[in-house]
């Protein structure tokens, strides 16, 4: 996860004022072509590593039909013919944009993807804002306070967020607010009859505060947002704790910075320094990790999905392995490759583009 | 404009002192214990008045600085007092001393570059110092109008041309001196009656510098404000200050105005320091000669045309860091090769050790073509080609003692007995006046002058024919400087080897080096007899180049400085 | 004439290894969380090498002489910690479950540190295409969520059975698969940047080969920030064991005791208040977590100066100085 | 509590309501298809047993099939099981429903052949004639099937409009919806798949079910067996079945808001010894199958189930006597009577008897492997239990281990493991179910067991229509197979449905049908 390792630079450096005009354009372009080769290596990866280690049909019918039958299905649906060619043939579909459907629950790929990918998404962004929002002052503050009680309280609590499991913080925040207090409700989405109204949209987009913001629905919105509390605030302190640390860590380090040692000369008060001076310099660095932070938070996902009854990706993704159902495993995989990359794209750019000295 | 008379007449120039330190004194607690940083330095600056302080690295000048304006961190106790308008920093509220900051006293840094805060336009964190004081009418805080409009004249002031235009820039939008225009700027926006400038122009080039030192003389002459100027430079004290403040390992040990200190100085000290500085056109190494020295030596370098690019990045185009440059290097002889910062000095050094590809052109090393360079076949070579870095602490790998990086040329070619390295060792570590117990320390345990003389024993071990010295004593102070100069000269003339000395300081090439390239843009504009080419200049840049140069002498720089006007009005 | 040995006397063992040097150079709060961390750490590895001292039982005894231990008995009596629904002790598979993370960390981190450490070094060193290639590969799983390649990976190697080793192999090339790259990253980073230092630049001058450079001169420097990743990875891959044993991918309680797979199985009884099946493991994890990572950060936080503690030595400051620039060019 | 403005889903009506309240309905189960050609599986048949219909049916409360789609049925010769239809039957989308679509039903089913789906079961139709609009007949290859009613009833035998659904492929979830191409007590309202689907009475119904005694209900699918327990409990749910642990359960018990229903239940958790690997089998170095069969039946003395199911699964499982669960015609208590001490206990001097009378000395290495994440979470501690009580025998040293399902499957049935776990759920409420896939050679377990008398009474029994002499050769089975030990029976699971205190008729539906129909549910 490398949350608390500071990340290497980019691979293709962001470029500088020295490049001649246009080097943005191209820097975005080449960018942009790496997230092909990143997607095709871990499909390929996945590919491979799922297929040896079983077929579907054995994960489904093993514990029911004799051998040979069982031996005639797999045959029948081809998994026995040699891995390469198969693999070729999967390359081909996908190239023709053939998702195919699931095995084990015969859906269409692109319809599970788009419904989990929703949910998943929906949790992801409720975690991130719940992560911003915690970790973005306090790591200034600790910053700020650095080396004095509130710093060293803060990284402890920094430390904690991290230390502790997803599961094991899910299950402690259900227990006490939704078993203990009876504040939030215990899992879900939201609530059956919210549930159903979702169902019945006709062009949903599957994150349901939107769908529900959309249709104004305003008690479903409420209905939503108060399901949404406890999944966020475990997935997000975990990245929380990673956020602050990080904010910290560069905050620190610009302060340290001549510029900043220029504006206090000046006369700036302590406070702008920090949030003006100090903060934006080190938001570029930040930005760049907090990217490959959606990598923690989508695997922070899997274990929060279960948690709180939230149907989405990781949770999915966890039932098609164990199914064996390498057409889903495979979409679920290259979907998540593609927000990665996406994400990791969008982030460099963003980064570019906040440092000045990239504009022209 | 004004005179070069500046000189005499300053003292005088107002009864008022703006700063007076008395008895100041600092220290920084540390893990080996308390650093007493400054131990007691008392001084004082009058109106519009330019006190330099020198001294060598580590003598606390830039702690005396910082104290000024407040900036110490945590680790630092202070003592004594230092009065700015009756207020004593080091005992006023945090909300005081913020006002003092930038009103009353300003800094001007060393590094230009990282002064300025890269996101942020320039406009905007001059107004930010404008802004942080009440500095508006009737004591309210300036709007943010008002503030840019006074970033805008400030930058008008220190010659930024088209300020308006300008001020929405970001710093790297700016030349090197252009961005110290606006740290200028930026310490001038309040007015304040003491600027402290710390370094100023160390990392510019000289023609820069100079351009900057005449700022500062504008702004003393025209708003009478009032200078601390900090620097090593002699020259750019003789150029600029009128009274000067010797520091040496915390203490104040001389202070005089400058044309005495220069003239007469009294202590021991100041007179090694001012012995240490090298001066252009005294103690020439090609003093007298009149034709190439060793020129019927066989050559061992030979570059005709000689052009090297780097690759540019992401397709663009690639930079064209030498461009067309044919030189030659004779047995026996050392080449000085000058030139300012990024003009290709590093890349024709590296070129020569085989560290970077040549692209155009041919060069020829020890008869082996560079063009088609292969490590394998360009190894048996390299015994005979010796190199010595810039910054020695970085040269050394740290895991190693310095014995064992002194052996490793002869242990890859020669595969000795611990024995017998060791005995190579020891007769090195003689030849370059270091103890031969030293072979066992590691290279953080000797001192920078230590470092570049082990530099240069690893550089000879094997004997070599040829030397690279890339900038070997830049990194050190003047009169560490002055050491290894003198040694380097003393092994030359022991050893014989050819030698490549690159250098941005035309004094200590001249020192060193019977023949002198002078490099510019890639381009070698110049090359001759050492004392001809720093006497007589033929190229507009050479000319430029040495007009540049101050030297560590008040009167001959203020006849100097007149002569460069001169010649920049032409 | 210099006929002295060339015995290096290095720093005194004392001052140089790792943590204890961390210690020393410490100061204030500083201090305190490192100290923290080391004794967290320190209680778990003794945990860990005691095991079958501290434990009252087995880890997956659930019988003595006295007959079959109750399920889900309250702590107390026989049972400080209590048992689990299938009659374990909770106490003893807490003190076992240490082994098993000890275990798994050790064969991950060390595979990983291995494999990572010779990859970066050649990639960084010779560059080219292999290194391109090696980049993309790395950065490709580096940005993919861990736990699901640790649970891809998990379920191809744990074809087999999953016996002790088995489960330990399994988990352990899981995150191994994981940590590659981000040592990968880390040793190239640093490769790189060494292989621009004067010092390698002299050896390469000097005519050292390739294999002497790498060995030599970059090796030990690109590998000191070691220690540092190893306590921060070793945290991660107690957390990955936890969230695989957690989803089931983990290692079975008959073969080992392992806190994630524990949490797991008491989910359902902390809802039925039988609360002392998760609260054990779960803060077992969550205190080795906090130990290590404090004693990573904190030897992070040393090692920068940028971060060091206010108690900083002045001779550095121009060293410093060069770095933090070469930063900002870079 | 969710105490949201529109919480509490379980009381909140659908529209398009005739009268009643609505239900909720929660479990862990997943549904692979709608579509009966293409899944084989619990969650899946649950709620086709709500929308679609069969030709027979069994009543709530009982398994013995009833015409359900027909009005009746029977054998009219030996090989021929005809089937007459109800008139004017229509699918709630308003196509006819007639002879041709059960035709059809039968036929796709076993031209699909979907890897997921159950043709399988249908190995004995030979053709199927549709004489007329209302008279099917079934050809069989096996004359006098004993089964062939119940297996008209199974997964494989839901009849689905022949005018929506494909003849050569499987329809999704979505177009079965959308086609409203139901005739059961229900019809689907909305669906999202494994998340909520809900249901809505369909009066039209003509089937043996009758009219449902709610409006409509919902079904809420869960992930983690827990959150449905707290949402019972909080009464966001109205049934929870399928599945709660045992701690779940036996909380539950404790709770004066909900009431915990039990129902017969015909999932069964055995041990397997492969004959040749096991110790002393027939392909180990020290082949002896007398000192092989006395390791078995020390095994069977030892092995305590009783504790097992008091321990681990907290009465959830009961102890099995019989390779038939007991409530199927048939079940003996074979095992309990050849071993332990006669009345359930476990008989060490009888294990130490068998294996000192085989001379077989010192302790015997068993390699014993289960599967962790197929048969439930709690099999680990059944194994820990089973390995413990027989080292503590001093007669054995047990080597556990686990292996995750699909390697599990496949190496177990390549000979890789001596001794293991299985599990079983029916696939049809018949005792046969029980005997003809595991016994005869070929079977499912593949575990070289070969008992040609057993065979032979196995064959018997499946073609014998007079009841009582099925009864007896199903028992003379089971006693022979307790001889033999191929499988050691352990474990016989019950149906669990937990409901709401307002709630009834759940005990109803928990029937050896093992069918939960919505429809008995009401509150
Ligand atoms: N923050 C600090 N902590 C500890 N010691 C310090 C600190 N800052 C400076 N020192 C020490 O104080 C002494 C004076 O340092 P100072 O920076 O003033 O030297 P200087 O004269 O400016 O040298 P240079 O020419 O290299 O800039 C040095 O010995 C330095 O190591
Ligand atoms: N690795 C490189 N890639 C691209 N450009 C480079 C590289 N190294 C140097 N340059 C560029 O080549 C030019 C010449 O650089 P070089 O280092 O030779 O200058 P220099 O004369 O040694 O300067 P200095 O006095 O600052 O050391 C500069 O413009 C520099 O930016
Ligand atoms: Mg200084
Ligand atoms: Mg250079
Ligand atoms: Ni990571």
């Amino acid at each position: 996860m490398a949350t608390l390792i500071d990340a290497p630079p980019p691979t293709v450096a962001a470029p500088t004022s020295k490049s001649a005009g246009g080097g943005l354009g191209k820097y975005i372009l080449v960018r942009f072509l790496l997230i092909f080769p990143t997607i095709f290596i871990l499909v390929t990866l996945v590919f491979f590593l799922m297929r040896i280690t079983g077929d579907p049909i054995t994960a489904a019918q093993g514990g029911r039909l004799p051998q040979e039958q069982i031996d005639a299905l797999v045959h029948q649906a081809g998994y026995d013919r040699p891995l390469f060619i198969q693999y070729l043939e999967y390359l081909g579909q996908i190239a023709t944009g053939n998702f195919g459907r699931t095995i084990s629950d015969g859906r269409p790929v692109v319809v599970m993807l788009t419904k989990f990918g929703a949910a998943t998404l929906e949790l992801a962004i409720n975690a991130l804002v719940v992560a911003l929002l915690i970790g973005i002052p306090l790591g200034m503050f600790a910053a700020h306070k650095r080396d004095k009680v509130p710093d060293a309280l803060l990284r402890f609590f920094a430390i904690l967020c991290y230390a502790t499991p997803v599961f094991f913080a899910g299950l402690l925040l259900k227990l006490t607010f939704s078993v203990g207090l009876g504040w939030f409700p215990v899992a879900g989405r939201a609530s059956t009859s919210t549930e159903l109204a979702m169902a019945r949209l006709s062009a949903p987009t599957g994150i349901y505060w939107l769908d529900a913001l959309r249709s104004s629905d305003l008690a479903a919105f409420g209905d939503i947002v108060h399901h949404a509390v406890l999944p966020a605030v475990a997935l997000g302190l975990l990245t929380a704790g990673v956020f602050l640390r990080l904010v910290r860590t560069n905050v620190i380090g610009t302060l340290g910075k001549d510029y900043v040692e220029a504006g206090r000369s000046r006369g700036v008060s302590e406070y702008r320094l920090v949030t003006k001076h100090a903060y934006k310099p080190a938001l570029i660095p930040i930005i760049t990790v907090m990217g490959l932070q959606i990598a923690l938070l989508l695997g922070g996902a899997v274990l929060t999905e279960t948690t709180f009854e939230w149907k989405g990706l990781g949770y999915q993704l966890a039932q098609y392995l164990t199914a064996r159902d390498f057409v889903a495993v495979q979409g679920i995989v290259m979907l998540l490759a593609v927000i990665v990359a996406v994400t990791n794209f969008v982030v460099d750019i963003a980064a570019a583009l906040i440092d000045p000295r990239v504009r022209y | 404009m004004s005179d070069p008379r500046i000189i005499e007449a300053s003292p005088g120039h107002g009864a008022g002192k703006v700063l007076e330190i008395d008895h100041l004194k600092v220290t920084f607690a540390t893990d080996g214990g308390d650093v007493h940083a400054v131990k007691d330095v008392s001084l004082d600056v009058r109106d519009g008045e330019v006190l330099a302080i020198v001294g060598e690295s580590g003598s606390g000048k830039t702690v005396t600085a910082k104290t000024i304006l407040g900036l110490l961190p945590e680790t630092a106790t202070s003592g004594g007092a230092v009065l700015i308008n009756g207020n004593n920093v080091i005992s006023v509220s945090a909300a005081k001393l913020r006002q003092i900051r930038g009103r009353d006293v300003a800094m001007v840094f060393q590094e230009p570059s990282t002064a300025l805060n890269p996101v942020f336009t320039v406009g905007w964190q001059i107004a930010e110092g404008i802004r942080a004081h009440s500095g508006g009418p009737g004591g309210k805080r300036a709007t943010a109008k008002e503030a840019k409009a006074r970033a805008i004249e400030a930058l008008r002031k220190v010659g930024i041309p088209d300020p308006e235009h300008r001020v929405n820039f970001y710093p790297h939008q700016f030349s090197g001196g252009q961005k110290q225009r606006v740290v200028i700027a930026a310490a001038l926006a309040l007015n304040p009656g003491l600027i402290v400038a710390d370094e100023p122009t160390t990392a510019l080039d000289v023609t820069v510098q100079a351009e900057i030192l005449e700022l500062l003389r504008d702004l003393r002459d025209k708003y009478g404000t009032s200078i601390v100027l900090i620097t090593h430079n002699m020259g750019v004290v003789a150029d600029l200050a009128d009274r000067v403040v010797v520091m040496y390992q915390g203490d104040v040990v001389e202070e005089a105005p400058a044309r005495v200190l220069f003239a007469e100085p009294k202590e021991d000290y100041t007179r090694k320091l001012l012995a240490a500085v090298p001066h252009l056109g005294r103690n020439s190494a090609s003093e007298g000669l009149k034709e190439r020295a060793h020129q019927h030596s066989p050559v061992l370098v030979e570059a005709s045309n000689l052009t090297i690019e780097y690759p540019g990045r992401l397709g663009t185009p690639a930079f064209k860091a030498v461009d067309g440059v044919s030189f030659t290097i004779s047995e026996g002889e050392v080449f000085g090769l000058v030139g300012e910062s990024g003009s290709g000095k590093t890349t024709i050094g590296r070129a020569i050790a085989g560290l970077n590809r040549t692209t155009g052109g041919s060069l020829k090393v020890l008869g082996y073509e560079m063009l088609n360079f292969k490590e394998r076949t360009f190894k048996p070579l390299r015994k005979d080609i010796g190199f010595v870095f810039q910054d020695p602490a970085a040269s050394f790998n740290p895991q190693l003692t310095i014995g064992d990086c002194v052996a490793e040329p002869l242990i890859i070619h020669t595969n000795p007995s611990p024995a017998q390295a060791r005995q190579r060792v020891g007769e090195l570590f003689e030849s370059v006046h270091l103890p031969a117990s030293y072979a066992d320390r590691y290279p953080h345990e000797l001192s920078g002058g230590q470092r570049q003389r082990a530099s240069l024993a690893r550089a000879l071990i094997l004997n070599p024919r040829l030397l690279i010295a890339d900038e070997p004593t830049s990194a050190l102070d003047v009169s560490v400087q002055a050491k290894v100069l003198e040694l380097f000269k003393e092994i030359q003339a022991e050893f014989g080897f050819a030698a490549l000395f690159i250098s941005h300081d035309l004094a200590v090439v001249d020192i060193l080096s019977q023949w002198v390239g002078v490099l510019y843009k890639g381009k070698l504009v110049e090359q001759g007899i050492g004392s001809q080419v720093m006497g007589s200049p033929q190229h507009d840049y050479t000319k430029r180049l040495i007009a540049s140069l101050p030297v560590p002498d008040p009167d001959e720089q203020a006849r100097r400085r007149a002569a460069h006007r001169a010649l920049l009005a032409t | 004439m210099g006929a002295e040995a060339f015995t290096p006397k290095k720093k005194s063992l004392w001052d140089r290894l790792p943590v204890l040097s961390h210690i020393r150079r410490s100061v204030g709060l500083q201090r305190t969380m490192l100290l923290i961390g080391v004794v967290l750490s320190a209680v778990f590895l003794m945990t860990a090498l005691f095991a079958p001292l501290l434990a009252p039982y087995g880890f997956s005894q659930i019988s003595d002489d006295a007959g079959t231990f109750p399920a889900q008995a309250e702590p107390g009596g026989k049972h400080l910690w209590g048992t689990t629904v299938g009659g374990y002790d909770v106490l003893s598979r807490v003190i076992w479950g240490s082994q098993t993370a000890v275990t798994v960390i050790v064969v991950a981190v060390f595979m990983a540190i291995f494999l990572g450490v010779f990859l970066g070094l050649v990639s960084g060193y010779f560059g080219g295409w292999l290194d391109r290639i090696l980049v993309v590969i790395a950065d490709a799983i580096y940005a993919f969520p861990t736990l699901l390649l640790a649970i891809v990976v998990s379920i191809a190697i744990n074809k087999g059975q999953s016996g002790f080793w088995g489960g330990i192999l399994a988990c352990g090339f899981a995150i191994t698969a994981v940590f590659v790259p981000q040592y990968f990253r880390v040793i190239r980073a640093e490769t790189i940047r060494l292989k621009a230092e004067p010092f390698v630049e002299s050896a390469q001058v000097v005519g050292a080969s390739s294999v002497r450079i790498i060995g030599r001169h970059i090796f030990a420097n690109a590998t000191r920030t070691l220690p540092l990743i190893f306590t921060l990875n070793a945290s991660e891959a107690i957390l990955t064991l936890a969230a695989l044993g957690f989803l089931g991918f983990g290692i079975e309680p008959s073969s080992a005791a392992e806190w994630g797979f524990d949490l797991n199985k008491a989910m359902s009884d902390a809802s039925s208040g039988i609360w002392w099946t998760g609260v054990f493991p779960g803060t077992a994890i969550v205190l080795t977590v906090l130990g290590l990572t404090l004693v990573g950060e904190s030897m992070n936080d040393l090692n920068d100066p940028r971060l060091r503690g206010r108690k900083r030595a002045g001779a550095k400051i121009k060293a410093k100085d060069t770095t933090s620039q070469k930063e900002v060019a870079a | 509590a969710c105490t949201g403005p529109s919480g509490g889903g379980g009381s909140s009506t659908t529209p398009g309501d005739t009268a009643g309240s609505t239900i909720t309905y929660g479990t862990t189960d997943k549904v692979t298809a709608l579509d009966p050609a293409g899944s084989y599986d619990n969650g899946s048949f649950m709620v086709m047993n709500q929308i679609y219909s069969f030709l027979l049916n069994s009543k709530p409360g009982g398994a013995d099939p009833v015409p359900d789609l027909a009005e009746s049925s029977t054998f009219t010769k030996p090989t021929e099981f005809t089937v007459k239809l109800k008139s004017d039957l229509k699918w709630a989308n308003g196509h006819v429903l007639d002879s041709k679509d059960v035709k059809f039903s039968f036929d796709r089913q076993l031209k699909i052949n979907d890897p997921n789906g159950p043709a399988a079961l249908l190995t004995n139709i030979e053709s199927i004639a549709t004489p007329d609009a209302t008279t099917v007949v079934f050809t069989l290859k096996q004359a006098n099937d004993q089964t062939f009613a119940q297996i008209l009833q199974s997964p494989a035998a839901p009849i689905v409009d022949d005018e929506v659904f494909p003849a050569d492929k499987l329809l999704s979830d979505e177009e079965i919806v959308k086609a409203n191409a139901f005739y059961g007590q229900y019809v689907i309202d909305s669906y999202s798949k494994n998340t909520l689907v809900s249901l809505k009475a369909w009066p039209e119904y003509k089937g043996v079910l009758g009219k449902p005694a709610n409006a409509g209900a919902t079904i809420k699918y869960y992930t983690d067996q827990t959150n449905m327990k707290l949402e019972l409990k909080g009464g966001q749910i109205d049934v929870a079945n399928r599945s709660l642990s045992a701690t779940d359960i036996d909380d539950l018990k404790k709770d004066s808001n909900v009431a915990v229903h039990v129902g017969p239940g015909g999932e069964m958790r055995y041990i397997v010894f492969n004959f040749n690997t096991m110790p002393f089998g027939a392909k180990t170095p020290e082949a002896d199958p007398k000192k092989a069969l006395a390791v078995r039946q020390a095994v069977a003395n030892i092995v305590d189930r009783q504790a097992i199911s008091d321990q681990v699964y907290k009465g959830t499982y009961l102890p099995m006597w019989s390779n038939v669960p007991s409530g199927f015609l048939g079940a003996n208590e074979s095992f309990k009577q050849e071993y332990g001490d006669g009345s359930g206990k476990p008989s060490l001097d009888k294990a130490k008897k068998v294996m000192s009378d085989a001379g077989v000395t010192g302790p015997v290495t068993i390699k014993l492997q289960y599967n962790p994440d197929h048969y439930g979470k709690s099999s680990g501690d059944e194994y820990a239990m089973v390995k413990d009580q027989l080292e503590k025998s001093g007669l054995f040293k047990v080597d556990l281990q686990s292996t995750e399902w699909v390697t599990y499957n496949a190496a177990s049935k390549k000979d890789s493991y001596p001794v293991y776990q299985l599990g079983w759920f029916p696939d049809f409420s018949d005792p046969d179910n029980y005997l003809s896939p595991f016994f005869p050679k070929g079977g499912y377990i593949n575990n070289h067991y070969s008992n040609t008398d057993v065979e032979t009474l196995i064959a018997k029994q499946l073609v014998t229509s007079d009841k009582s002499e099925r009864e007896k050769t199903i028992q003379e089975v089971q006693n022979q197979l307790a001889k033999d030990i191929s499988t050691l029976p352990l474990l016989q699971g019950a149906q669990v449905a937990v409901s709401g205190k307002d709630v009834k008729g759940v005990e109803s539906t928990l029937d050896a049908s093992f069918k939960f129909r919505l429809g008995t549910v009401s509150k």
